[in-house]
């Protein structure tokens, strides 16, 4: 646990972790799986418990502080990043959809334990389904994409209730009896997100584990939820860009070598070369500005509680929006471009630097920008709010 | 189906599609087959010797020599198709296509005789230039020295493409006097060493690995008579690359389109019932497909006025021939930049069309922008948009041509 | 200089260099005047009568028919050259051509035999389709109705381009009964007026006015048998627009290496001596003509689309012509995001290799921006996009062609 | 003159004149010349003194209010948002560069007659030198890209010592004798900012007038001029940027027709068209949150007076190249692309919209990006500053 509870010193812990999860990226990219020694650390660290409110003996940290740790551990690895946010998109869930005694169950066993959240709660597949049995719920299928699970002391789980197609959540631990957790994520990138499937085979869920928080059904407080994850994304897609943009600075400054004819003796004379540093650290500063608006946006509309109007909540929904597109695009940029800075040599997977391409392009996959372009278009053009719903 | 047939454009000439006809069954068996090879790093061997087999190896030979007597853009066009199915066998053979120009063009009448019935005979010819990768006008050191009425040869090459699948290595070296040489080294001669250490993650299949020489005894007859290359070599080996990224350009575009059209999944904010209905996907995909079309147009563009540098040397006028090179540098030169970034635009934002499936492995779409992005790392855009600045405003000629090692 | 020699990239035939040479001076003329007349915004009507005098009008008749029976990728590469001298002019003789295109694809005899030789005596052809500017499907309210052994035509038509320098207009009209129907109205007769209220910020010059008419009287043999258009036309007209573009790309290429070469100022921060010799600028240079190229290789790549479709017509398969058609379409349009984009960007980013003074309206270097940016938008980009999109992932062909009045 | 001087109450007077200033934005971009009737209208709103300190009865206004309204103005008509934030330039420049007598000169006649400034100090052209004579100097020459000074109550001007080529400023009224307004500016854009040249016969200007400050000499507050500079251009790209994406949307959503096989009856509910506006709002944001962040540091760098280091410059010289250049950048792409959107009939003469590309493209031409870029990517490689001076 760290002692100084400070949004600083929580920051400046994160910064050492990345310099340690610098080392292993490579390697861990290759070979995909657990990142169990960044785990270790990252536990170790105190960071997985500082969103949890002091109530509930955490960090109370807020979620801009929470985003901007996620954003600096994505600079190193965006696998680490994807499961420090996605463990506080928990956190935020369960804030908003849980009861009182659900949140004080689950968070000081999280803070006790130093839990880490997984979910598999993908809202796309309509591939698991509860029916009622007694006090509780039955459930059988499966969820693709289940971020985290195959590390998580605990998860989010999600269904439809196969009579009403109502989707109900709740938590569970992953011995939970007829759970499997596959293990069979195998993207091109983020490759230790353990994104796999989860199958269920007559899983038991007990009423009282269905989160329910009568004081936010129906408010505009209920379905801040998308914008938090919304958040996390861009928040990897940035610290992902930024750390593409040093590493390939570092390289280019020691190792690339002058084109033949460019006149200069060492490869970061080259004028050009500086022009496209340049011209990508410009673009990059300003997604990273709209990268901080999103996180005022979202702290404040977080601030307003159940009071939270319609209209501040569309809002925020779109300045996260905006914000998520331009990182996603940004980063895609940086990602792609620094390679004509480096040269030749430097495309190799010992240098390991086109992780950073594949993490984006896969992770900007869980995140249709072209929709969220077009809602943020429609807002200019009308002036309405996305609908609330899954990624907008 | 013909590149008309499926809107790519036509071929370069009237008999085009007779010619492609013959090897169209093998691209199709070799691009079945590549994103396996890419997942599991397997060499195309098998897809190297069906090429053999079927005579694309000999393709600019003169018929009369046992070739096909394909000109340049004919050339380019089947490396379009050949690389829509897998863009590393393009590049194991680049090199072979490379010494097949220096052949063609030789001046040395023993030196025609003595290559062309090899390459007639379906022997093929890797890639020895390269010692420390981007420093290629770097003097070599790799020494070939006279001994008695052989020559005797040591060293290192890196980057060596297509040698593992190859008969000879084309290869630049000095003599005991320090001075350029080049010669043929036979692969499997006693001394050699190949391994498989290329190790981009890109055209990772292009056995562009280190080989290494010690104490080879080469013959007179395996030592160029001249170490010049064939004064369009800049050029083509560009033009290669471009003709590859055109080819990857087309298979990223099938690759999308099939996949959106076979999405089930539908978005509840979509703009339409079906994906594949929705205007907005079918906008990206539209767009993918025109940058290849693009690539494809511009790539054998730049052929036609690589074919009349040819054409010039076969005409034996020395100004014209140096006028038609630096033609046909700058044309090639002035399609870097917009193919390549055409290319790697498209093999990113083809992602925009499709879900979060489309990030496993098994669909093996990010091997297009890793193939595309090793590419163009292999051939800077900005470098060749100064060149061309310089000709248009001070009327510079291209550099560096004609120099042993350039490409 | 021919185009090999300027590095733009051969001709599309072998002849190409020798039609050309007859029509290059011209167009040196006309673009000696282009700024000034952009200016003062003056008509280019003695241009356009250089032109017809020179035969350009007749380019794409038979020999036989007095013409230089140009195919369409030698036509194309002309009005790429044309553009490259004034855009304006290129865009006033769009039309001309389309309705010669109507009369060599005419299926009737009499047709050809009345209007091959009145395009053979170098009479030209203005646009009358449109009546509401974007809404090109809308019903015709402009009427032509049979009285006695005449018809009479009332009406107004918009964008009416190049109709100010033409002997006729080709017009689409509703009969008595609703139906459409086209003809040919001389621009002299009586009750025909034309003004040039055509406001556009780019190709202000192209005479694309409102033209009314007023109990028009016209005899039956102006009356076109069919209200069909050729059944290329849609691909035709896009193509035109597209060739404007390359052609005004070379302009810019050319205009912004000419003014890097003449810049005597010295940045103290610059990266040479001489700004010529500064690769930040030469780079910019580059690309821009890098663009260029594209654009033209793009363009003539679709000619040969829009050519094969034409001769599917003229082999009499109705099958073959309709997919030749449909292919036509789909290169044309997998032509436009590529060509429209690479020009635009040319048009602005120019600009980052000159100084302040580029900006003063007598260097006339907004105009290239300004008339690539009205050509794009009459020929928008997206919309191309989705129409591939929509066949690349559901074989559907392009939509509406051979309507009246479509393009 | 303003009653409540406060920013708000400023920037609420520009949003006025703005709206006044559109209605004839389009027919004063064909006419070029002065625009008089608008020159009258920022008089009597008192904006010409905001920036004046109120030592000298001005409102005192800090630099990011005047660049913020700069912005406000520039989005209706980019020459009057030009004049203006040259005018304000002056105000900086005496503000460092002159003696307190000199200050208190000309900023309380200034006030008093509610002055605008133009200024002839064009730095490349090296055609207008002065040789001593006495105790002042006679000047001989021209000056090019003279801004304002068509319709200026009052000039600065700069020369070179025709025997050491140092660089003196001064400021005259324009009816000294021996200079001559020529009124021959005839840019494609800009029209009315009568940047045009300015003639010098044996101009007599006495050593009293000479701008001196001591206080600052050598010192890095003195280089902070080039600095303002940048942020009047980029505030103008921005303002025209964002005032064009608001023409354009309202273009589309009232004038333009519907893609014939669009599927739509209504062109703003084509998801393309929203897709764009989408694109092009989240662009711009990017870009103003940038030019933001170049306000705040150009502030905090004045705050510090002429204890300012000269790595606090650097910074800010980086932020202000890094806002000025993305403006530029995303300012350029939109006045282009909004055409995408309106359709075929938007692109003439009587809408005008082409004017925002002219005045963008016009305007960033006094300004190479290419080399700011490139000053920004060497900094990313080396952590060296920009040298101050022009542009930087």
């Amino acid at each position: 646990m760290t002692t100084t509870a400070t949004p600083e010193s929580w920051l400046a812990e994160a910064a050492r972790l990345r310099a340690l999860f610098a080392r292993d990226a490579v390697a861990n990219d290759q070979t995909g799986g657990q990142p169990l020694a960044q785990l270790r650390l990252l536990k170790d660290s105190g960071l997985l418990t500082i969103g949890v409110p002091v109530a509930y003996g955490g960090g109370g940290a807020g979620w801009s502080t929470i985003l901007r740790v996620t954003r600096e551990l994505a600079k190193a690895d965006g696998s680490i990043g994807h499961l420090y946010g996605y463990h506080a998109n928990f956190l935020h869930n369960l804030l908003t959809q849980a009861s009182e005694d659900q949140r004080r169950d689950w968070l000081t066993r999280t803070v006790a334990g130093n839990w880490l959240w997984g979910n598999s709660v993908n809202s796309f597949s309509h591939s698991l389904f509860g029916r009622r049995d007694g006090d509780g719920w039955i459930l059988n299928g499966r969820r693709p994409f289940s971020s985290g699970t195959h590390v998580a002391d605990a998860i989010t789980i999600a269904w439809e209730d196969e009579a009403t197609d109502a989707r109900h959540f709740a938590a569970v631990t992953p011995d939970r009896a007829g759970l499997t957790i596959l293990h069979d994520w195998d993207g091109f990138g983020q490759r230790q997100t353990g994104s796999g499937t989860v199958t269920y085979d007559n899983v038991r869920i007990h009423d009282s584990e269905v989160f329910a928080n009568p004081d936010v059904v129906g408010t505009p407080f209920a379905t801040l939820g998308p914008l938090h994850q919304q958040s996390v994304l861009l928040n990897v897609f940035i610290g992902q860009a930024i750390g593409a943009l040093e590493e390939a600075k570092d390289y280019t400054r020691t190792k690339s070598r002058p084109w033949v004819y460019s006149g200069h003796d060492r490869h970061s004379d080259d004028p050009w070369v500086k022009r496209v540093y340049g011209e990508l650290h410009i673009r990059l500063r300003g997604a990273e500005l709209l990268a901080d608006s999103a996180l005022e946006a979202l702290n404040g509309a977080w601030a307003k509680g159940p009071a939270l109007t319609a209209t501040e909540r569309g809002e925020a929904a779109i300045t996260v929006a905006a914000a998520n597109v331009h990182a996603g695009e940004v980063a895609l940029d940086v990602t792609q471009r620094i390679f004509e800075v480096m040269g030749a040599r430097s495309a190799t997977r010992a240098n390991g630097f086109d992780r950073f391409w594949r993490n984006v392009r896969t992770h900007t996959l869980h995140n249709p920008a072209e929709y969220k372009t077009r809602n943020v278009g429609h807002w200019v053009l009308t002036g309405e709010f996305p609908e609330p719903g899954t990624f907008q | 189906m013909t590149t008309i047939d499926l809107a790519w454009g036509a071929g370069p000439s009237a008999r085009y599609d007779t010619l492609a006809a013959r090897f169209r069954p093998i691209f199709a068996r070799i691009r079945d087959g590549a994103i396996t090879r890419d997942l599991e790093r397997r060499l195309p061997f098998d897809e190297l010797s069906w090429l053999k087999e079927s005579g694309f190896t000999t393709l600019r030979l003169p018929v009369e020599s046992g070739g096909f007597g394909a000109s340049l853009p004919e050339l380019f066009a089947l490396l379009i198709e050949l690389s829509e199915a897998d863009t590393n066998v393009t590049n194991a053979l680049r090199s072979h296509f490379g010494f097949t120009e220096d052949v063609l063009n030789s001046r040395f009448a023993e030196q025609r005789a003595r290559w062309l019935p090899r390459i007639a005979e379906r022997e093929t010819v890797g890639s020895g230039f390269s010692e420390s990768g981007d420093a290629k006008l770097a003097a070599f050191s790799t020494a070939l020295v006279r001994q008695g009425d052989h020559w005797l040869l040591n060293g290192r090459k890196y980057y060596t493409s297509g040698s593992l699948f190859a008969d000879w290595i084309n290869l630049g070296a000095v003599d005991g006097d320090g001075n350029p040489v080049s010669a043929l080294v036979p692969t499997r001669a006693a001394g050699v060493a190949i391994v498989d250490d290329w190790d981009g993650f890109g055209q990772s299949l292009s056995a562009s690995g280190t080989a290494t020489f010690a104490d080879v005894l080469l013959p007179d007859a395996y030592v160029n008579p001249s170490p010049e290359r064939f004064r369009y070599a800049t050029a083509f080996f560009q033009l290669v690359h471009l003709a590859t990224l055109a080819g990857l350009g087309r298979a990223a575009a099938t690759d999308v389109a099939r996949l959106v059209g076979e999405r089930k999944r539908v978005y509840s904010h979509g703009n339409a019932d079906r994906i594949a209905d929705d205007p907005q996907i079918l906008q990206i995909v539209g767009r993918v497909r025109g940058a290849a079309y693009a690539a494809g147009a511009i790539a054998l563009k730049a052929a036609e006025a690589v074919q009349r540098a040819y054409e010039a040397r076969l005409a034996g006028d020395d100004d014209a021939e140096t006028a038609a090179v630096a033609i046909a540098d700058l044309e090639v030169n002035q399609a870097v930049t917009v193919i390549t970034t055409l290319i790697l635009e498209a093999t990113t934002t083809l992602f925009d069309a499709l879900g979060a499936s489309a990030a496993k492995r098994g669909t093996g779409l990010d091997r297009h922008w890793r193939n595309a992005r090793t590419i163009a790392s292999h051939n800077p855009r900005v470098y060749r948009d100064r060149i061309v600045g310089d000709y248009a405003v001070n009327g510079t000629p291209p550099p560096g041509q004609y120099r042993v090692g350039q490409p």
